[in-house]
C-alpha cells in the first residue's frame, strides 16, 4: 500500500428554502408557527433597529458600529434552535442573535453611545450572553471553555460562538475549534461567512475551496449551509445541539451569506465592491425570503407587516430616546475606576479622587446633551475617521 | 511574618517543603475545599508538569479536574476564561512564562477586562501559573522575567512569591480571589531551601511584608531576588554596619505602595533588585512612586539593580545578565554613601 | 527642529499634509527608492488601509508589494520576519496597535531577538507601523497606548511621532534602520493638523527635539499629548508667568535620555504627559532615570501626568480617562510651586 | 440539492521502503550512490553525536538538549530532497537536517554549552539556515515569509519549516499555513509526528484521525509519510518542491515517526509512556532500515559500517574538545551587549561599563574550566530541574 488514500469525513452542504421560495419539507424544520413568527419578527425589528442606528450615526447621535444586515437569518435562525440554558459567544455583529436572546435595544444604544451599560445583561446567571467581543477570533476559545465547563457541570448546555469568515485565518480561533475537537466539547462554531472581511474578499483569506471543510482539521463535524436560508440554519444548528448535548462534541458550521451593508459606519464599500455582486445578492435577503414563506403558507400578510414594522419602529424610538435620556442624566464618569476589581485597591480609589478633582464641575460625558441632529458629528478632527477624505466620506449604508 | 493571615489561629506546620511541594499542596487543598477548581496546561496531568508541580494531583482528582490540554497557549487562557464563566474555578499552567506570549491577547484584551467591559457583571475567578525568571541554565526563553507586561496591563493582578510559605499561602488566596491573578513562580528557587507552611494560611493579596527591619535603607524585592538580596544585606551589613530594612513585595500589582513608602520616609534610601530588564521594570515604578510621594525624605537616588536592557542570553553568559550579591551590595554602598 | 536631518541640504518642502499623508508619502518615497520594500496587512491594498495611510500605494507599486493579507497578524509579523530575513523589507501594518498583541509572541520571542540569537548574523530590516491612542470615539480596543509593552521590550526600537513632519522623517528613517522598528501612530492626530514636510529628512533615531526651549521646568511628551502639551503650557506660561522646555520624545526607546537629562539639569523640574496607564508607564523609566542621573539638581518631585491604572473605557468616558490641558497644566502648577 | 456533500481533494499516505526492507521500486527515488551514502552517514554522525551529547549531558558537561533519535530519516530525507538555495526553518530538534547542511559539530556542543556562537553559520547569505527556534510553532510563519521573499525575487528557492506533532495545536502554524496556501507560497511545513510532545500523546492533541488531513483547512496538498521511511519522506519532499518550484504552492507534510529518546535531558519518559510502545516502535529504527537496505543493494558493509562509526566518533570528540577549548578560553561575557542591536545605542554602553565595573575579574561564564565528568551537574539546586526527584531523576537516553 504505497501510495493510497486517507478516509476523509464528509462535509455537507444543506439547503431548505430557496431564494424562490421553493422548500424541501423534508428537511424543514417543525418550528411552531408562533416561534416562527417570532424569528421572523425578531429578523425586521433587527433591520429596522439597524436602519435607524445607521441614520443616527451618520447625524452625529452615536458612535459607530458593525451592521448585521443580510445577516438575519444566520444569527435568529442558530439562537432559535438552541435553549435559555445555551450560552451566547457574540463577536461585533450580532444584533439579531442579542435581540433574540432579549437584550433591550436600549441597551444596543447605550453600547453605541459610548456606554459599558450596553453590555449589561438582566441576570448574569441566567442570561447566558457574553458581551461583544471585537478581537477577532477570540470568541472561540471562550465558547470552548463554557463548553468545557457545562460538560463539567453536566448541565446539558451548549456553547455558540458567532466569528466571521475573515476570523478563521487567526490563530486562535483554531486553537479554540482543536481544543474543543479534542475535548469533545458541546460548541458549535457558527462561522458567518459573508464574503468580507471590511475590504478583504472571502479570497484572500484562504485557498480552501470552502470555509466549512475546515472541519475536517480538528475531527469535527463540519457543515455549510445557505445562511440566508432561516430553516437551513436551523436544521444545521439543532443538529449540532443534539449531537453535543449527546455528548457527541462539536460542529463547525459556515453559512456562506453576505454582509448588505457597511463593515462599520466608518467604511466605505464602494471602494472595493462591486455593483454585480450587490445585484447578484440583493434578490437573495434572508428578511424576505422568510416574509414570502410565510405570506405561501397564509401565516402573514402586508396588515400583519405593517402592524410589526410600526411596533419596531415604536421600539426603536422609545429605546433611543431612553438612551438619550440616560445619556444626558446623571452619570457618573468617574464610574470607571468600579468596575477594575472586585475590591477597589487603594491606589486606584486615590487615583479616582484625582480624577474627580480634577474633571471638578466640567461635563466630560462624550455626546450628553449633544444636539439630535448635529451633522457630521463623528467626521470631525479628532473623531473617528476610519473613512476616506473622498466625497463619499461617511461610508453610508448600501 | 509580619502580614496577617486569614486564620490567625494557624496551629500546624508542614514539615519542610520545596516551592514545589509547597505549591502543590495549595492546589491540592483548594481542589479539595472547591470542587469548581480545575488544573489544565500542557503535561500537567500524567507527568505532573514539567517542573511536577502538580503532581499527583491527576492521580487524586481525576482526569476531568488536571487536565493535559493540547499544546496551544491562546486557548488555554482563552478557554479557562470560558470555564470561569461558566461557573468554574482554573488554574491555568503556562509552562514557561516566554510562552504566555502566545495567550497575551487573551490576557489583555480579555482576562483584564471582562469585569469592566460587563460593568461588573461578570467577574472572574482566574489564575494562570506560571514559572518565571532565571539563574537555571535553561534554554533560550525559559530564563526571562515578564511581570511588567502584566503590572502595566490594567485588571490583572500579578503575585510572585518568593518561597514555600509565601508561595503556599498566596496561591490559595489567588485561588479565591474572583480577580484574574497571574501567579508567577520564581523557578530559580524552587528547590533552592525547604520551608514548612501553615496550612491554612490564606495571605492577603496586595500586601508586602518586611522580612527584616532596619533603619538606614529599604531594599525592595521580590521573587527569586528576595534570596540573592538577603544574603547580599547580611554582607553590606557586616561591612558598613549599618542596618537595611528588607520588603519582600509578594503582590507586584497592584503592589503595596504605602508599606514601601512608609519605610522609605524613615530610612531616606532605596534600592530596588529584581531580574527584569531595567527600562521599564517594576524599579522604575517603584522608584517613581518614592520620588513622587516622598520625595523630601529622599537622601539618595533610588538605585535599581536589575537585568540588562538586552535579551536573556544563553546560559553561559547568563551570570553576566542577572542581579547578583556583589551587585545589590555595591549598590547599597553606593546608595548609603551618597551625598 | 533642533536635531539634525540626514541631508542637511534640505531645499523643498511639500504643501502642508496631514499626518495620514505624510505615512503615506514617505512610504512611496522608500518604496520608488527601494525595491525591496513591501508593505503588508489587512486592508493595506484596495482599500487603502482603514486610516487611509497606504492609499493609492497599491495602483502605484502593483499587487506584489502592496499587499492584502489574510486576517492573521501573527503571520503579518511571523512572515513579515520572514520576508526580511529572505532579504527584503517589509512595512508591515497592524490594523490597530491593540492587535498587535495576537503577535506579541513573535515581536518578543523573534523579532527583539533575531540578532542576538545570531550572535549579529542577522539583523532585520524590520517596521511594524501602527495607529496607537485614543480620543476618537472608537470601539472597545482601539484607544490604547501599548508602547510600554515594546519599550520593555529588549532589541525593539519604538517609535511615535508627533505630527506630519517627524512621521514622515522618522518612517523614512525606521524602514532603512536595519534593527527592528514598532511606529506608533498618534491617530488622534492623524488628520489634526496639517505640516509641510522635507522630502529630503531622514531623521535619526534615539534622538529627542526640544520643541520649544525654557528654564522653569521640562515637560516631557510624545505623540498626541505633545499637541495638548503644547497648549497647556502656553496656559500655565501665561498663568504663571514661567518659562517651559517642551521635548518631543519621537523614539520611545532607546529614549533620548541624555537630552533629558541635560534639559532637567537647567530646570530642576519635570513633568512627563502620556496616554498610556501611569503604572510602569515611559513617565515611571523617566522619573526613575533622572532620579539616578540628577538626583540633586530635581527641586520638586517628577511629576507624572497619565493614563489611570484602568481599562480605557468605551468613549463615553473617554475624557475622563485622558490627559488634557486642565490636567498638565494642574501638575505644571504644582511642579512650579512645589518647596 | 438540499443535503449534498462537499469535494475534498483526496490526502495520499506514501511508504517506499517498509521495515521489512521490502521497497517499492515504482516509488524508489533514483538518488546517486554517493548521495544516498552521504545520507546514510548523516543520520549515522547524527545519531552518534546525540548518544554523546546525553552521556556527556548526564555528566553535567553540558545543557539540556532534544534529541532527534528516530527521527533522523524524516530531517535527512526532507533536506537532501531540497537544494543548497532552499531554506531550512529549524524548531529545537533538528540535528541531522543541520548536519546535512553543514553545522559543523563543535558548533552544536556549544549552543548546548550555552553559547550564542553556537547559532552561527559560515555565510548568512549563502547558508540558507535559520537558528534553532523554541517557542513551538514559530517556524511556520517564518518559512512563509521566506517563500513569499524567494517568490518576490523569483530566485526559485523553497522553505521548509520543520515542527512536531504538538505544534499543530497552535495558533501560528495554522497561520503560516494558512497565509502560505492563500499566497500560494513555495513552502513546505514538515510535521514531524513523533508521537508526543513532551509527555502528551498524539491523541490528545487532536481529534482529527490524521494529521496530513489539516491541509484540508488550507486548501495545499497535503500527504502523509512514513517518517521512518527514508524514501518516502524523500519523495514526499521532492514532489513538494517540485510544486512550490512550479508556482503550485505549498504542501503539508505529516511524517509519522516515533522520538526514541527523551524529550530533553530533564524529560523522563518512563513516567507516561509503556514498554508496549518502545517495543512496538523499536523494531523500525529508520537508521537500521536504510543500512539493511543498502547492504542488500550491495551498497554497505560491516567493514564500512565500522568505518564510519569511528569517523563519527572521532568527528564528536574532537569538535567537543574544541568546543570546551572556546568555552574554557578568553571568552568575553559581555559580548552580550553588542548584538541586540545594529549600533550599540550609548545607554547599553553604558550598561556594559557598569556590567564590566561590577564583574571585575571574576570569571562569570558557565561551565568554563569544568571538570569534564563532574556528575550530577545539571541536578544541583538552581539549575535546570524539569525531572523528577524519583530514582531516574536525570531522565537518560533510553
Ligand atoms: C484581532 C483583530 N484584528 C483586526 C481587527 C480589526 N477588524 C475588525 S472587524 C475586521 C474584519 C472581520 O472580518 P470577518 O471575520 O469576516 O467578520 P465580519 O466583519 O465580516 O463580520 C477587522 C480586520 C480586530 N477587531 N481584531
Ligand atoms: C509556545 C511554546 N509552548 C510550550 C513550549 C514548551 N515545549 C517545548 S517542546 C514542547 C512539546 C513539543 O511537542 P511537538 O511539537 O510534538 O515537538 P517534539 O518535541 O515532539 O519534537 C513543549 C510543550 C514551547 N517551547 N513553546
Ligand atoms: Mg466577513
Ligand atoms: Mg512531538
Amino acid at each position: 500500500m504505497p501510495r493510497t488514500s486517507i478516509p476523509i469525513d464528509p462535509i455537507h452542504h444543506l439547503s431548505v428554502l430557496d431564494e424562490h421560495g421553493k422548500v424541501d419539507r423534508k428537511l424543514l424544520p417543525a418550528i411552531p408557527p408562533e416561534k416562527l413568527l417570532r424569528m421572523y419578527a425578531t429578523m425586521v425589528r433587527s433591520r429596522r433597529l439597524e436602519e435607524s442606528m445607521l441614520r443616527r450615526q451618520r447625524q452625529g447621535q452615536m458612535g459607530t458600529f458593525a451592521p448585521a444586515m443580510g445577516q438575519e437569518a444566520c444569527q435568529v435562525g442558530a439562537m432559535a434552535a438552541l435553549e435559555e440554558r445555551d450560552w451566547l459567544v457574540p463577536s461585533f455583529r450580532e444584533l439579531p442573535a442579542a435581540l433574540w436572546r432579549g437584550a433591550p435595544m436600549k441597551n444596543v444604544f447605550l453600547y453605541a453611545m459610548g456606554f459599558e451599560e450596553g453590555s449589561e445583561v438582566g441576570d448574569p446567571d441566567r442570561d447566558r450572553v457574553l458581551p461583544i467581543s471585537i478581537p477577532v477570533g477570540s470568541q472561540a476559545c471562550h465558547a470552548a471553555g463554557l463548553a468545557w465547563a457545562s460538560k463539567l457541570k453536566g448541565d446539558g448546555a451548549v456553547a455558540i460562538a458567532f466569528f466571521g469568515d475573515g476570523a478563521t485565518s487567526e490563530g486562535a480561533v483554531h486553537e479554540g475549534m482543536n481544543f474543543a475537537g479534542a475535548m469533545t466539547l458541546p460548541a458549535i462554531f457558527f462561522c458567518q461567512n459573508n464574503q468580507w472581511a471590511i475590504s478583504t474578499p472571502r479570497r484572500i483569506q484562504t485557498a480552501s475551496a470552502t470555509i466549512a471543510q475546515k472541519a475536517v482539521a480538528y475531527g469535527i463535524a463540519g457543515v455549510q449551509v445557505d445562511g440566508n436560508d432561516l430553516f437551513a440554519v436551523y436544521r444545521a444548528v439543532s443538529e449540532a445541539a443534539e449531537r453535543a448535548r449527546k455528548g457527541e462534541g462539536a460542529t463547525f458550521i459556515e453559512a456562506v451569506t453576505w454582509r448588505k451593508s457597511v463593515h462599520t459606519t466608518a467604511d466605505d464599500p464602494r471602494v472595493y465592491r462591486t455593483e454585480a455582486e450587490e445585484k447578484a445578492w440583493e434578490g437573495k435577503d434572508p428578511v424576505v425570503r422568510v416574509r414570502r414563506f410565510l405570506e405561501a403558507e397564509g401565516l402573514w400578510d402586508a396588515a400583519k407587516e405593517e402592524a410589526l414594522v410600526a411596533a419596531a419602529d415604536r421600539e426603536v424610538n422609545e429605546a433611543f430616546d431612553a438612551a438619550v435620556a440616560y445619556r444626558d442624566g446623571d452619570v457618573d464618569p468617574l464610574e470607571i475606576f468600579d468596575h477594575v476589581f472586585k475590591t477597589t485597591p487603594p491606589d486606584l480609589l486615590r487615583q479616582r479622587e484625582q480624577a474627580r478633582a480634577w474633571i471638578g464641575g466640567r461635563r466630560v460625558i462624550i455626546g450628553a446633551g449633544k444636539a439630535k441632529t448635529k451633522p457630521g458629528g463623528a467626521a470631525a478632527v479628532g473623531e473617528l475617521e476610519e473613512a476616506d477624505d473622498a466625497p463619499s466620506k461617511k461610508g453610508g449604508a448600501r | 511574618m509580619s502580614h496577617g493571615t486569614a486564620n490567625p489561629a494557624v496551629a500546624t506546620v508542614t514539615e519542610p517543603l520545596t516551592m514545589v511541594d509547597a505549591i502543590n499542596l495549595a492546589l491540592a487543598h483548594e481542589m479539595a475545599a472547591d470542587e469548581r477548581v480545575v488544573v489544565l496546561g500542557e503535561d500537567v496531568g500524567v507527568d505532573g508538569g514539567v517542573f511536577r508541580v502538580t503532581k499527583g494531583l491527576q492521580e487524586r482528582f481525576g482526569k476531568a479536574r488536571v487536565v493535559d490540554t493540547p499544546l496551544a497557549e491562546d486557548a488555554i487562557v482563552g478557554a479557562g476564561l470560558g470555564l470561569s464563566l461558566g461557573g468554574m474555578r482554573p488554574v491555568c499552567e503556562i509552562q514557561f512564562s516566554g510562552f504566555l506570549h502566545q495567550a497575551f491577547a487573551q490576557m489583555q484584551s480579555h482576562a483584564g477586562r471582562m469585569r469592566s467591559r460587563t460593568r461588573g457583571q461578570r467577574g472572574l475567578h482566574f489564575v494562570v501559573r506560571s514559572p518565571s525568571g532565571g539563574g537555571i541554565k535553561a534554554l533560550e526563553h525559559h530564563s526571562e522575567s515578564e511581570e511588567m507586561l502584566y503590572v502595566h496591563t490594567p485588571g490583572i493582578k500579578v503575585v510572585m512569591p518568593s518561597g514555600p510559605r509565601t508561595a503556599y499561602g498566596l496561591l490559595r488566596a489567588s485561588i479565591r480571589e474572583g480577580d484574574p491573578v497571574l501567579f508567577l513562580e520564581p523557578k530559580g528557587v524552587y528547590r533552592a531551601f525547604r520551608e514548612p507552611v501553615l496550612p491554612d494560611e490564606v495571605l492577603e493579596l496586595g500586601k508586602a511584608r518586611v522580612v527584616k527591619p532596619g533603619k538606614d535603607l529599604t531594599l525592595v524585592t521580590y521573587g527569586a531576588m528576595l534570596r540573592t538580596s538577603v544574603g547580599a544585606v547580611e554582607e553590606a551589613e557586616a561591612k558598613l554596619s549599618a542596618s537595611i530594612e528588607v520588603i519582600d513585595l509578594l503582590t507586584l500589582a497592584p503592589y503595596d505602595a504605602d508599606l514601601v513608602r512608609a519605610s522609605v520616609e524613615k530610612t531616606g534610601r532605596c534600592v530596588v533588585v529584581h531580574e527584569a530588564v531595567k527600562s521599564g521594570g517594576l524599579g522604575a515604578e517603584i522608584s517613581a512612586r518614592l520620588n513622587e510621594e516622598c520625595f523630601w525624605s529622599l537622601r539618595a537616588p533610588v538605585a535599581r539593580v536589575t537585568g540588562w536592557d538586552i535579551p536573556y542570553p544563553l546560559y553561559a553568559r547568563e551570570k553576566a545578565f542577572l542581579p547578583d550579591a556583589e551587585r545589590i551590595v555595591a549598590a547599597i554602598v553606593a546608595t548609603l554613601t551618597a551625598e
